[in-house]
């Protein structure tokens, strides 16, 4: 039976804070659970590490993505699982989370496993680079990601090149490029966009702006606001996403991603962010001082994981309650307890943590090997 | 009398066009990119008509990107592409250098073997022609330094052919320096192979001259400055040795074992900087290695550690000669 | 005593081909004839050094600017004499056009003597650089011309460097760096104008578009037709200029300079122009085959001395028989003679040949001297 | 008892932060460009306080450009400013390399002298840190083959800030190498003098340990390396000299040789790739200069022809350890 809505019930109802666009819209409630879910584990990677390392673990420096984990799971979720990616520091969730649509667990997935990226955080012969280079430089081949190096910006132009490649082979395959908004100025940024668009190449450069390249805002990387404006230089489109909000991550990069496979070329997507703590940990103390406590707690003001609860809340995708559940948002590592995560997200990474841990590490002669491949 | 037989001696440049255009031909593959190479074909030629062969797509014209251009045949190669680079003149190569060493050299190293990238990057090399600063450069010894890229130097068409052909078939990223004083140069013309027979394998010396003197080590251009400094120690009673060094990296060390082990007198020659050349290199490797067999200090003539200046006298002045060579190895062999 | 046009007069008028903009409405009479006598003397220059070369007095590649010399005239016109350039393979003549309204033979000019840069031409001891590296590779720090080397957009980080040390000093100088539009595509193109905006620097980027690098049309180089383009990337303005007429040139320079001198930052100024001949004298055949006829000959179909007198015509600038005299433009080297130059272009630039002719090549010993500065 | 006097031994950090900052006060004309120099005060507070004290206009935190850092320096420099350039890590001095070997350290040679260009560029250095391949470069190799540039290497906090306050005052360019493990090293602590005094002059190498046996040049890290293996050697009877090179270019041959004179045995040790590193050149050199000299091969220990790879016993075994030196020394010894 169909009810007219009256104007009370109009004033009763909340205004939606936020409306689905093209993409989002179409997202099943399931979709929408599994974001969430989504957004849990890159925390709760980040957080774990964290604490590994506070245990005397797990050695080196953790480039956090706390708060910009959005920007993560929004970019993969709509990506086939043939696409390529290229992550950088902040984006160590990305090789494992990338084509988890395909089933956490699925042997065949287009993604790592947790065990593979665990493995090389603890620096095991297990990683998929043999512990031979550091952070989130690894990558794979079959897995379609580009290993970085860390000169920042530098797989722009390999992205334009695998691609091409694929084209050339009749595929349609779109790569996703990770940066941070500072790496934009480097001189092979320009180089490789520039070649995209002659080439109407289907690059996606993700830009995160957390408003800061280590101990420089933004302001002294660009002398613009957004990011996305360096698009225009090349034609190209230039398109803004609320970098907290997983929904609007996922529907800018969709449009990106779909004009990419259409033929149409390269495009960029700024998400707007903000780093949660220092560049990386050893610089956490640093940051309290050079980043105005106030800017800091603005930035952080908009947790990825509550935006995305209350959004669903109002969607209905989830019960008022229900979002009381699993309070990860909001708080450190020092904080947080497994308890504030679903309990799927901690088994599955705790699997990879203990793979990691009993892994052996690589044999001291493996340093020698692989200057060149041989017998050809 | 018979009309003379047309000659079918093809110079340096004919030699490396036809390495391109028979790998294109036989790799499905294989692609090209550089600046110019398509539409013009090369500001030197090399790759004239490729592009009319293979397509656009195969043979690309790119923006004067050097850091792209290496980066971007990375990502190629890494997809299972094989891909010739052009540097427009090597000189270039510096713009795209963190490419090369970085990105590209090391990918095998850091995939523990996953990924292979059978790159060569190739362009015109080398002094002697006029062309200064920016012209002449021969660079060599930044890529012996950064592990995971091979060198290569022909001096001869059957090289420039051959070694082309081998490094684009080699699974490693290869720095291709060609003689460009060399491309046209008539006197070094030579019947050249097609095909598979042409091939020349990388990592193997050729000793371009015999003698029981002194070993000259040597590659490019200055192969033939050596061997005319050898004509003149022959006039003064001394038998010169030259190795033709023709890959850098890996380096054929036996080859220049057994020649001084035979000569015990060592002579390294070549047109790069002295600090830190590749000349040096060599001549540290026998030092260390044959030092027993050495009866006389072993020697460098390699240019002064200096830009290559522009106008004749003063590029005379810092680069290697026949008078310098001739010079220096009859102070080697009267030690 | 005032008369008013009738509707007959006005139609007798012929239309303005050409509306003056606001700088160049104010040059005077004499400003008019001074640029058309520079004109002639840039593209003396060029056939001068061409035939030269046919005598074989002179070895080594000519980079012709001949068809382009608007955009050197027009932009050098207006700068103070203390402005720096950078000039690069297509702009010979800036070398010595630089600064020339302070007389052309006023040994205070902050300018080379057309003596110098013959000099370097025929690779001469007397060259500024003493006939070290070749072509338009030479400067001087006296004179405020950056030395380039041959690596294309090379030298718009140092002309960062030059002005943002001379803002420091108090001094209020621009420098214009010249850049064909191939050369735009370089990474440091970009990290030097970035670098530029972010600290507002008084550097304009004059972009040559000859449509051509080498053999590489412009639409292999970049996505949009306007090279001016590259500017919205940086939030700067990019202003197009006709590269054909002196006074547009002018007008669009003077635009970029005034807001750079205002402390308002760098800006790039594209001149649409066409480049005559091959890339260089050795491309002159190749050219005639990769460039379609009628291209070139559209290209070519407004010849700059040309266009500038018949808008001195218009203005009332120059008689109409006067613009019969000297009649250089649109002919080759090998068309024109010196009776089709002004005698004071022809005795000017002979000096210059002479002396470089008469001049010694350096000392072969001097190949080896000034690597490092010594004793300080 | 008195209580112990509060030590003034000065670390090598604050040694180069006390550099830059004196070179600062005393020269209005000095600028400092890098990436997180200012605000942050450098990824390790080499640049601490230098903002602060100096303002933003002379302590530029840059773009991460460092093409741009190098070129715009050069023309500040051109432009009468002398300019100390940081790169976070040296490691990324790739992404700036033409801006260095073809801009920067040709100037003087292509003016024939008009312009001169005080520039340092500086930046953390070496492995054993466990940085991997892109945190742990020592590329001295590629500018000592570059013409034009000055090259320093310090060891002590003594020498880290004489000579990076004679490298500020030099008219060349230099790249000044700091040794990142020893920034913080305890061990090393010594007293620091302020001011002119403190100055260190470029070109001179240092005898660190005297010894009769046999002589081993080296410099940065691996200096502590080779005084450690000296003290194996003593117990095997064997007395070592170590000479630190603390200016690798200009090379003070001098002190080599006459080191080498007295020993007749000579091994080179540095951490960067072998071939065509600046180990092989000192042994070229002596090779050359002192043949007679010779009782022994010269040998050098340096890092393997790999890139330094991330965890522990990988990278040790491509570096030289006390181990490997003391094992080759004894092999040159007792040659
Ligand atoms: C070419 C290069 N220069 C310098 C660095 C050192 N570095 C590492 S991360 C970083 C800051 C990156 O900032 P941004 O791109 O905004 O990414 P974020 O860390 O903020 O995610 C710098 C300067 C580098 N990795 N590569
Ligand atoms: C970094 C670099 N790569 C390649 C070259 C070789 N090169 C010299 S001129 C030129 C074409 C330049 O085209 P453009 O910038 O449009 O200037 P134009 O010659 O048309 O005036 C090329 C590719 C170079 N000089 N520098
Ligand atoms: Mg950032
Ligand atoms: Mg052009």
């Amino acid at each position: 039976m169909a009810s007219t809505a009256t104007e009370s019930d109009q004033k009763k109802k909340p205004r939606p804070t936020y409306t689905p666009g093209p993409y989002s819209a179409k997202l099943t409630p399931e979709d929408h659970r599994e974001l969430l879910l989504q957004l849990y584990l890159a925390r709760y990677f980040d957080v774990r590490l964290i604490k590994e390392k506070k245990r005397g673990r797990l050695r080196g420096t953790l480039y956090s993505s706390h708060n910009q984990e959005a920007i993560i799971v929004g970019s993969l979720f709509g990506l086939k699982p043939e696409d390529w990616i290229s992550p950088i520091h902040r984006d160590m969730p990305a090789f494992f989370m990338k084509d988890l649509r395909s089933g956490w667990r699925n042997p065949d997935r287009m993604g790592m496993t947790v065990q593979e990226v665990c493995a090389q955080v603890w620096g095991r012969a297990t990683s998929p680079g043999r512990a031979r280079d550091n952070w989130s430089h690894i990558g794979s081949k079959a897995k379609h990601i580009i290993h970085s190096t860390s000169m920042l910006a530098g797989t722009i132009p390999a992205a334009c090149g695998v691609v091409y490649a694929d084209r050339m082979n009749g595929g349609d395959a779109v790569c996703l490029t990770f940066n941070g908004e500072g790496s934009t100025a480097q001189g092979v940024f320009h180089e490789a966009i520039n070649f995209a668009a002659v080439h109407k190449l289907p690059v996606v450069t993700v830009i995160e702006n957390n408003q800061w390249a280590y101990g420089t805002p933004a302001e002294l990387e660009y002398s613009l606001e957004d990011f996305a404006r360096r698009a225009d230089g090349y034609g190209i489109p230039g398109l803004i996403a609320d970098g907290q909000n997983v929904f609007d991550v996922y529907d800018k990069i969709s449009e990106a991603v779909e004009w990419a496979r259409a033929g149409k070329g390269p495009s960029i997507v700024e998400c707007k962010t903000f780093r949660a703590y220092g560049h990386g940990d050893h610089d956490d103390d640093r940051a309290a001082k050079y980043r105005p406590a106030d800017e800091v707690e603005e930035g952080r003001s908009r947790d990825p994981i509550a935006v995305m609860k209350k959004l669903m809340v109002e969607f209905g995708t989830l019960k008022p309650d229900e979002a009381k559940e699993f309070m990860a948002e909001g708080k450190g590592a020092s904080e947080v307890t497994n308890d504030d995560f679903p309990p799927q997200v901690v088994d599955y990474l705790s699997e990879g943590v203990e793979f990691a841990v009993n892994s052996p590490e690589p044999a001291a002669e493996e340093g020698g090997m692989w200057v060149f491949k041989e017998g050809h | 009398m018979a009309a003379p037989a047309v000659s079918t001696k093809k110079n340096y440049l004919t030699a490396l066009k036809e390495a391109i255009s028979e790998e294109m031909g036989s790799n499905p593959d294989m692609l090209c990119i550089g600046e110019d190479i398509g539409i013009l074909g090369g500001a030197f030629g090399v790759t004239d008509g490729l592009q009319a062969k293979f397509g656009a797509e195969r043979v690309i014209d790119a923006p004067i990107s050097e850091a792209a251009i290496v980066g971007v045949a990375c990502g190629m190669c890494l997809n299972g592409k094989t891909v010739m680079a052009e540097m427009q003149f090597i000189d270039f190569i510096s713009c795209g250098f963190d490419q090369i060493v970085n990105m590209t050299a090391t990918y095998h190293y850091r995939t523990a073997g996953e990924v292979a990238i059978p790159m060569v990057i190739r362009g015109p090399a080398g002094g002697y022609g006029g062309g200064a600063l920016y012209h002449s450069q021969m660079n060599e010894a930044w890529f012996a330094n950064s592990p995971g890229l091979k060198i290569v130097c022909p001096s001869t068409p059957k090289d420039a052919k051959g070694l082309l052909k081998a490094s684009l078939r080699d699974p490693n990223p290869v720095i291709f320096y060609e003689m460009k004083e060399l491309y046209r140069q008539r006197a070094i013309e030579e019947d050249v192979a097609d095909g598979d027979e042409a091939l020349v394998p990388l990592g193997q010396a050729q000793v371009r001259r015999k003698g029981e003197s002194l070993t000259i080590v040597t590659y490019g251009n200055n192969v033939y400055h050596c061997l005319q400094a050898a004509e003149n120690l022959d006039k003064e009673g001394f038998s010169a040795e030259v190795v033709d060094l023709r890959t850098l990296v890996p380096l054929d060390q036996n080859t220049i074992l057994e020649s001084v082990k035979k000569t015990n007198r060592l002579l390294v020659v070549n047109e790069a900087p002295r600090t830190c050349g590749f000349a040096g290199e060599v001549l540290a490797r026998i030092a260390e290695e044959a030092f027993e067999h050495l009866d006389a200090p072993p020697s460098r003539i390699t240019r002064l550690d200096t830009p290559v200046p522009w106008v004749k006298p003063l590029e005379s002045f810092v680069l290697p000669s026949v008078e310098k060579i001739t010079e220096a190895a009859l102070r080697v062999c009267r030690y």
